[in-house]
């Protein structure tokens, strides 16, 4: 477990050199994304006064070096456009991706494992053409088509679009909370469904054909124990591994329904951080996305051997 | 988006009848069958396109003839600028799938050689490809391709490379795991006792049984690369205008949905009937391609 | 492997996962017309980005600090100059001299009163280069403040000018306490003398105010106002519609169509930015004025418009401040003629045709793409080709501040002062003269007496002529003008749309 | 008295992707209350298949669309899913050859064994208490650590003692016992067969041997079928078969045993060719192309004829055998 530990470590820091020099990369800095076209006005020592402000003017190396050394003290830097600190926003937008990653992840796998045991009971007949059908489709329309027309139809029908409400944490006022994640976790969920329909669907056909389930069969156990105790039990490690990689992908991937959805999420705050050359905020919160990234793949391997007592033994 | 993990069944000693063409087989399964049959449609249309056989010119436009419903001159109706959407969707078709085959051919050369060299010589090589796709997985996908293609600029090639960029990876983890089990099945001992070049190996023996696997996940790639791009466009970061691409039309069209929907099903019509059909086709490949596939 | 039980199995799931979302959607519409009080809900795409309003460039930040603060002087709604914390002012000493007179009684948020001092303290402030505050360049011709008593601030200029004043109504001039200069807490406690007080603001959702209690002016109806962030401007049009906001602020005019649809009341009133075809006169391709009259002939406004804005907008010459406004057909070609532009092109020397690197910003607003696309294929019928570059935001502005372009698809910011308008852009020594790359000894006489120049009807035949300057030499080619779109539920009575975009009329507005 | 378990004319067609092909071409044979039963012959001649059918157990691709099953006097063929699953388990249970695969790697060696009486409606603990006591009963040592330890944990022969203990645990009358040795060396060999034959005698239990090997079947059973390309060629006491086959076929089976009497190093006789592949059996009897007794006659499809106190299917009667 340390050795992965140690891996997961390495993984963050490299994303942070990455994340470090491709920001440097991109044309423009904080003051032209901040100023737009009104920083020609700017006289030189002026510029100079910005800059220095704004941290430019240090050797790269430096920056980022003193960038590192603050976030392993906790200090994520500074929004200087918003003089918020970066862990504070992350504090507050963190939270509502997660939540929003976990409810679509949830409500993914559901209907992902659903529409695979749909298909799978059947291989090639009309029932796995139809799971199958369902599956694709969700994956095949983009997310942001599908958010858009659900919301401006719920709106113009029935004038119902929670999520022009300011953000309701869980535990403020949850009714509200669900009602403004329900629908774009909805919307992310059926991203995660396709690929989780697609591992059930083969893993089960392909764990259907081992012998221990004839033996289950051979022992009069009913369908459904047969179908729940043995098969889906043993086809749990792909699947899992699936719904994990979908759940990290989420985390930074669900900028556009948060966008549409108006949630205040990370993912919007790493494309503001981008549009409006944050350094600090898009150093920091890509680290952190990554972070959780790096903690999920930890679970899913905690999962793992939790569902297979042979990964247990080692 | 990938079925990683998917345990490997290595061909058993069956002695399988002489089996037809793999192609005779793809055709036969049913998912392979209309697979093809959707992927072969959007090929068609692209390459219609590219050879100019388009019944308008995707890009002149005629301002008169503005947002038009779907009619007999304009069977997909006009968008805002007068332009036949139906000669930009199959313009569009060929754009999408030009910057899809471009990143995912890459990512698959590049992704696989790295994993299979990963998976066979294991160490320090292994460790640091392992730890450089973790570092690519954890960095946010759709951010990964923002910032690529903000650093590289807009055109088809930048947005290619941004999405080979976050496609490496993937075919780096899925060519590594079954080299790694490859590596120690009795033929490829076999091989090594005989003193084969470990080249010849690797084409000879390790590629060919991972071949299905990478098939099926070009076919899920490409699909998925299909979607990246529109995402992207989504975020005003696709290809430069006036050239089309599907997803550079469905954000386009996005807000005109009120007034044009047809400027908006046309294209994200496309883009499902490409990524169904990629997928379906996918599965359809790996069934035909498996020799341990009975039924 | 038996299927009945796998598909009941699989089916179970569904209809289980079916009947949670159909039980959680069925209470929805209990939340949806919930309206506290009298807390009017302003929606648009962006969040304000700083409190410091000498800092504010964004267009949704100066939007909210106008509430806070007041300036010393101010626009009616034709943009008339109007007393604010300036009752009167006078010029003299040939136009080098202002002396302003200031409400009296008048006290800031947190109790402190309202005197000369913080006025000096303000401009003081303004004019220190280490602040970079952005009207800096509008009023650096301020060489010293005075201020005699509590009530009177004399301003003496380096030069002549009579368009300080107008300066002077720029929400980037806002009238901050000298205590709070000093202590340094603007950008973190904003505390103005205007009709709306700071109460919270949670960065990426929304930013509340609250009546202002001990405010100078009328008591405004409305007990606050919260700016929320809702990103995509179609949401905004669906949270107008759901009842949960009763403002939109919309730019996009595809988002305001659909409005329209919604049974939504909308004001449309033109902006003062201005879509122009930049051309820099300073390349080779475009020195010859008969080029860029070529260009200038070739392209149909309203074409332009119709296409790239579905007609929402109107077709505009140089000035659009209203007081001064050109008239868009007072240019070479009022309509497109082709024969006439291909003659300009012959006499240049060109029929065979230019190429030029054409740039053009995506991301800040919708029509800018579209724009381009239509004068690319429109100037096709000269053999004018552009080779199209689209730069995300931050590359725009950087190659559009060092001119590195052939032509450029742009959005400026118009002013109610024509001089503040394009002073910095016509004149030799304008900061912004290298982007417009283009300037001549007439337009620079031309401005000096616009500058200083006291009489309004001459003000204006002086900007008649700068205008008529600039269609005829068309360094750039101008389109037309969009509409600011301020979409409002049916329960919103008596405000006020501004040509500038500005809501400053929110403090006459009422709920119910 | 109806023996235990009555099955005529079963066949079992494969229908893949190279079209349908009989695999079982119409099996008949009886097994009497608490008889033992060996079904012999090469690989790929249908047996397993034969037993998996009569179970009720095909897996996908595979139908028997002809045949009667009546087991215990009821008619198995017709009977709804639910009845049948009834049966299985409580009255008839199978064993399997391979037992690194026969067990659900997942789950704990205890509850697959209780899972057999729980399917029949035994409370959880009244099961796991019996499966604890049926485990000791197949000699497998600290019964209560291995109810709680998984499949993986333990050798080829204590996991297919476990496989015997999920199929005895509700007393069957009929045990399908499929190669369950093949895939262990000899000597645990020796003491999976002692035990179901104990088992055998003790419960009063039918079994039906499935094996290639007539040597190890011999000691165990009362009567051989055997059976080759999808047929039973011969049905006989096991003393009168080695004494005397009626089939040219199971002759050569015998003739290629090694004999512990053998002095002479000799090679051992081999069957010249192979079995024709489910798709190509000739027509006529399936044996002549292979059959040193092949007459004109053979070209008829010969049906199971008496032959002393055995049944062979086969025109050429012993005696005037070349």
């Amino acid at each position: 477990m340390a050795r992965r530990l140690a891996g997961a470590l390495l993984t963050l820091v490299g994303v942070s050199l990455l994340v470090f020099l491709v920001l440097r990369v991109i044309p423009g800095n904080q003051i032209t994304a901040s100023l737009g076209t009104e920083s020609g006005v700017l006289t030189p020592e002026q510029l100079a006064s910005l800059r220095s402000y704004y941290g430019l003017n240090q050797p790269l190396p430096l920056q980022y070096l003193d960038w590192l050394a603050n976030v392993c003290t906790g200090n994520l830097g500074l929004s200087l456009r918003s003089g918020q600190s970066v862990s504070a926003m992350t504090a507050a937008s963190l939270p509502v991706t997660l939540e929003l990653a976990l409810l679509a992840t949830a409500f993914g796998f559901v209907l992902g494992v659903g529409l695979g045991m749909l298909s799978a009971s059947k291989p090639n007949g009309v029932r796995d053409a139809l799971g199958q059908g369902v599956g694709l489709l969700a994956l095949a329309i983009p997310s942001f088509v599908i958010a858009s027309a659900l919301v401006s139809y719920l709106a113009a029908k029935f004038g119902y679009f929670p999520n022009a409400l300011p953000y309701a944490a869980p535990w403020e006022d949850p009714l509200l909370n669900i009602q403004q994640l329900m629908f774009p976790a909805l919307v992310l969920g059926f991203g995660v469904a396709a690929p989780v329909m697609r591992t059930t669907r083969s893993a089960i056909i392909e764990v259907s054909s081992l012998d221990f389930v004839r033996t289950a069969r051979g022992k009069g156990v009913s369908p459904r124990q047969v179908a729940f105790r043995h098969v889906l039990r043993n086809a749990m490690i792909p699947i899992v591994t699936a719904t994990g990689i979908q759940f990290g992908y989420l985390l930074g991937g669900a900028v556009i329904v948060e966008q549409i959805f108006a949630l205040p999420g990370i993912g919007r705050q790493v494309l503001n951080g981008i549009l409006q050359r944050e350094y600090a905020v898009v150093q920091s919160s890509v680290l952190i996305i990554a972070a959780a990234f790096v903690v999920v793949n930890l679970l899913v391997d905690v999962l793992y051997r939790q569902i297979d007592p042979r990964v247990r033994a080692e | 988006m990938s079925e990683v993990g998917v345990a490997i069944r290595l061909p058993s000693a069956a002695t399988a009848p002489t089996r037809e063409p793999w192609w005779q087989r793809l055709l036969a399964s049913r998912s392979g069958a209309v697979g093809a049959a959707l992927t072969g449609a959007v090929l068609l249309a692209a390459l219609a396109a590219l050879a100019g056989l388009v019944p308008h010119d995707p890009i002149v436009q005629h301002p008169a003839d503005r947002l038009l419903s779907p009619s007999w001159t304009y069977l997909l109706g006009t968008d805002q600028f007068g332009r036949d959407t139906l000669a930009r969707c199959m313009a569009g078709a060929a754009a999408s799938l030009q910057v899809s085959l471009l990143a995912v051919g890459l990512a698959t050369v590049v992704g696989t050689t790295i994993g299979v060299i990963a998976g066979w010589y294991g160490g320090w090589i292994d460790l640091v490809a392992m730890r450089l796709t973790d570092v690519f997985f954890a960095f946010p996908a759709i951010l990964l391709a923002l910032t690529v293609v903000a650093a590289l600029g807009r055109g088809w090639f930048n947005v290619a490379i941004a999405i080979a960029i976050v496609y490496t990876p993937i075919f780096v983890r899925m060519a590594r795991a079954p080299v790694l089990s490859l590596r120690e099945a009795q033929y490829v001992l076999a091989g090594r006792l005989l003193g084969f070049s470990v080249p010849r190996l690797l084409l000879r023996h390790v590629l060919p049984n991972i071949s299905s696997i990478v098939i099926v996940q070009i076919t899920l790639a490409l699909s998925w690369a299909i979607l990246t791009e529109s995402s992207l466009s989504f975020l005003g970061l696709g290809q430069p205008p006036p050239a089309p691409s599907l997803g550079q039309m469905v954000s386009e069209a996005k807000s005109l949905a009120v007034v044009a929907p047809w400027t908006l099903f046309a294209p994200a019509l496309v883009i499902v009937i490409a990524v169904v059909g990629l997928n379906l086709l996918g599965d359809g490949l790996r069934d035909a391609l498996d020799p341990t596939q009975e039924r | 492997m038996k299927q009945s039980s796998l598909i009941r199995s699989g089916i179970g799931l569904l209809i289980g996962l079916a009947m949670a979302v159909t039980a959680c959607g069925g209470n929805s519409n209990s939340t949806s017309s919930t309206k506290v009080g009298g807390i009017l809900v302003v929606g648009r795409t962006a969040d304000i980005d700083l409190l410091d309003p000498h800092k504010a460039t964004a267009f949704q930040t100066v939007q909210s600090l106008e509430q806070i603060y007041d300036t010393l002087v101010g626009f009616d709604s034709n943009l008339n100059l109007i007393p604010r914390l300036a009752t009167k002012w006078t010029y003299s000493d040939n136009n080098q001299t202002v002396t302003l007179n200031l409400r009296t009684g008048v006290k800031f948020q947190d109790g402190t009163p309202f005197s000369s001092a913080d006025v000096a303290a303000t401009l003081t402030r303004i004019l220190d280069p280490k602040t970079a505050a952005v009207a800096r360049s509008n009023i650096a011709l301020i060489s010293s403040v005075d201020t005699p008593d509590a009530n009177t601030v004399i301003l003496h200029l380096s030069s002549p000018n009579v368009a300080v004043v107008t300066a002077m109504a720029d929400d980037n001039t806002a009238i901050l306490s000298a205590k709070d200069i000093a202590a340094g807490t603007v950008n973190t406690a904003p505390n103005g003398t205007g009709p709306f007080k700071f109460s919270k603001w949670t960065p990426n959702q929304q930013l509340e105010l609250v009546r202002n209690p001990t405010y100078w002016g009328p008591k405004p109806p409305l007990d606050g106002i919260t700016f929320r962030v809702i990103p995509d401007e179609n949401s905004v049009v669906s949270a107008l519609e759901s009842g949960n906001v009763q403002l939109g602020v919309l730019s996009d005019p595809l988002a305001a169509k659909s409005a329209q649809a919604g049974g939504l009341h909308i004001d449309k009133t033109p902006q003062l930015s201005y879509h122009v075809f930049q051309l820099n006169a300073s390349r080779p391709a475009l020195k010859d004025v008969n080029v860029r009259l070529a260009i200038s002939c070739a392209i149909d406004r309203k074409q332009v418009l119709d296409t790239a804005a579905l007609g929402e907008g109107a077709v505009t010459g140089p000035i659009t401040s209203p007081a001064y406004l050109s008239d868009p057909n007072d240019r070479p070609c009022p309509s497109r003629d082709l024969t006439k532009a291909k003659a300009y092109m012959a006499t240049a020397g060109k029929s065979a045709g230019i190429t030029l690197d054409a740039i053009v910003e995506t991301g800040e607003y919708a029509t800018a793409v579209n724009e381009m696309q239509n004068v690319q294929a429109q100037l096709k019928d000269i053999n004018v080709t552009l080779n199209i570059e689209i730069l995300e935001s931050g590359a725009y502005v950087q190659r559009w501040l060092a001119a590195n372009f052939d032509a450029a698809i742009a959005l400026n910011g118009g002013r109610p002062d024509p001089e503040t308008m394009y002073g910095r852009y016509f004149t030799s020594t304008g900061s912004l003269n290298k982007v417009a790359a283009y300037s001549s000894p007439k337009l620079d006489t031309l401005f000096q007496q616009g500058r200083t120049e006291p009489d309004v009807t001459k003000r204006k035949a002086i900007y008649k002529q700068i205008s008529e300057e600039l269609e005829q030499n068309a360094p750039w080619v101008w389109m037309f003008t969009g509409f600011n779109y301020n979409v409002e539920t049916t329960k919103v009575h008596g405000f006020t749309p501004m040509s500038t975009g500005s809501l400053i009329f929110l403090r006459e507005t009422s709920l119910g | 008295m109806e023996p235990l378990l009555k099955v005529s004319d079963l066949s079992v067609v494969s229908s893949g992707r190279e079209g349908r092909q009989e695999i079982v071409r119409g099996v008949s044979f009886e097994v009497r209350e608490a008889e033992s039963v060996a079904l012999v012959g090469e690989s790929g001649s249908g047996k397993s298949l034969t037993m998996l059918a009569v179970m009720g157990l095909l897996g996908p691709g595979l139908s028997s669309p002809t045949g009667e099953v009546r087991f215990g006097g009821r008619e198995l063929r017709g009977m709804p899913e639910g009845e049948l699953r009834q049966l299985r388990g409580a009255e008839l249970s199978m064993i399997y050859q391979d037992p690194m695969t026969s067990l659900n790697p997942m789950m704990r060696i205890g509850d697959q064994v209780a899972e057999t009486l729980t399917a029949h409606g035994t409370g959880e603990s009244e099961a796991s208490r019996r499966a604890r006591k049926e485990l000791a009963r197949v000699g497998i040592p600290d019964p209560d650590r291995t109810a709680r330890s998984y499949p993986h944990e333990f050798s080829g022969g204590m996991r297919q003692r476990a496989m015997i203990a999920t199929a005895l645990v509700a007393g069957p009358r009929l045990l399908i016992a499929d190669e369950p040795t093949t895939a262990l060396d000899v000597t645990i060999q020796q003491q999976i067969l002692a035990l179901v034959r104990e088992r055998q005698r003790s419960d009063r239990m039918a079994t039906i041997w499935i094996s290639h090997d007539l040597g190890v079947v011999a000691q165990l059973v009362t009567r051989v079928l055997v059976m080759y390309a999808g047929r039973i060629v011969e049905d006989a006491p096991v003393r009168e078969l080695f004494a005397a086959p009626q089939h040219p076929y199971t002759a050569a089976l015998l003739a290629s045993l090694p004999h512990a009497g053998d002095l002479v190093r000799a090679p051992l006789a081999q069957i010249g060719g192979v079995p024709p592949a489910p798709g190509s059996v000739p027509s006529g009897c399936s044996f002549r192309p292979r059959c040193p007794q092949a007459v004109e006659k053979c070209l008829e499809d010969p049906a199971l004829m008496p032959r002393n106190s055995s049944l062979a299917a086969c025109w050429v009667p012993r005696e005037e055998w070349k």
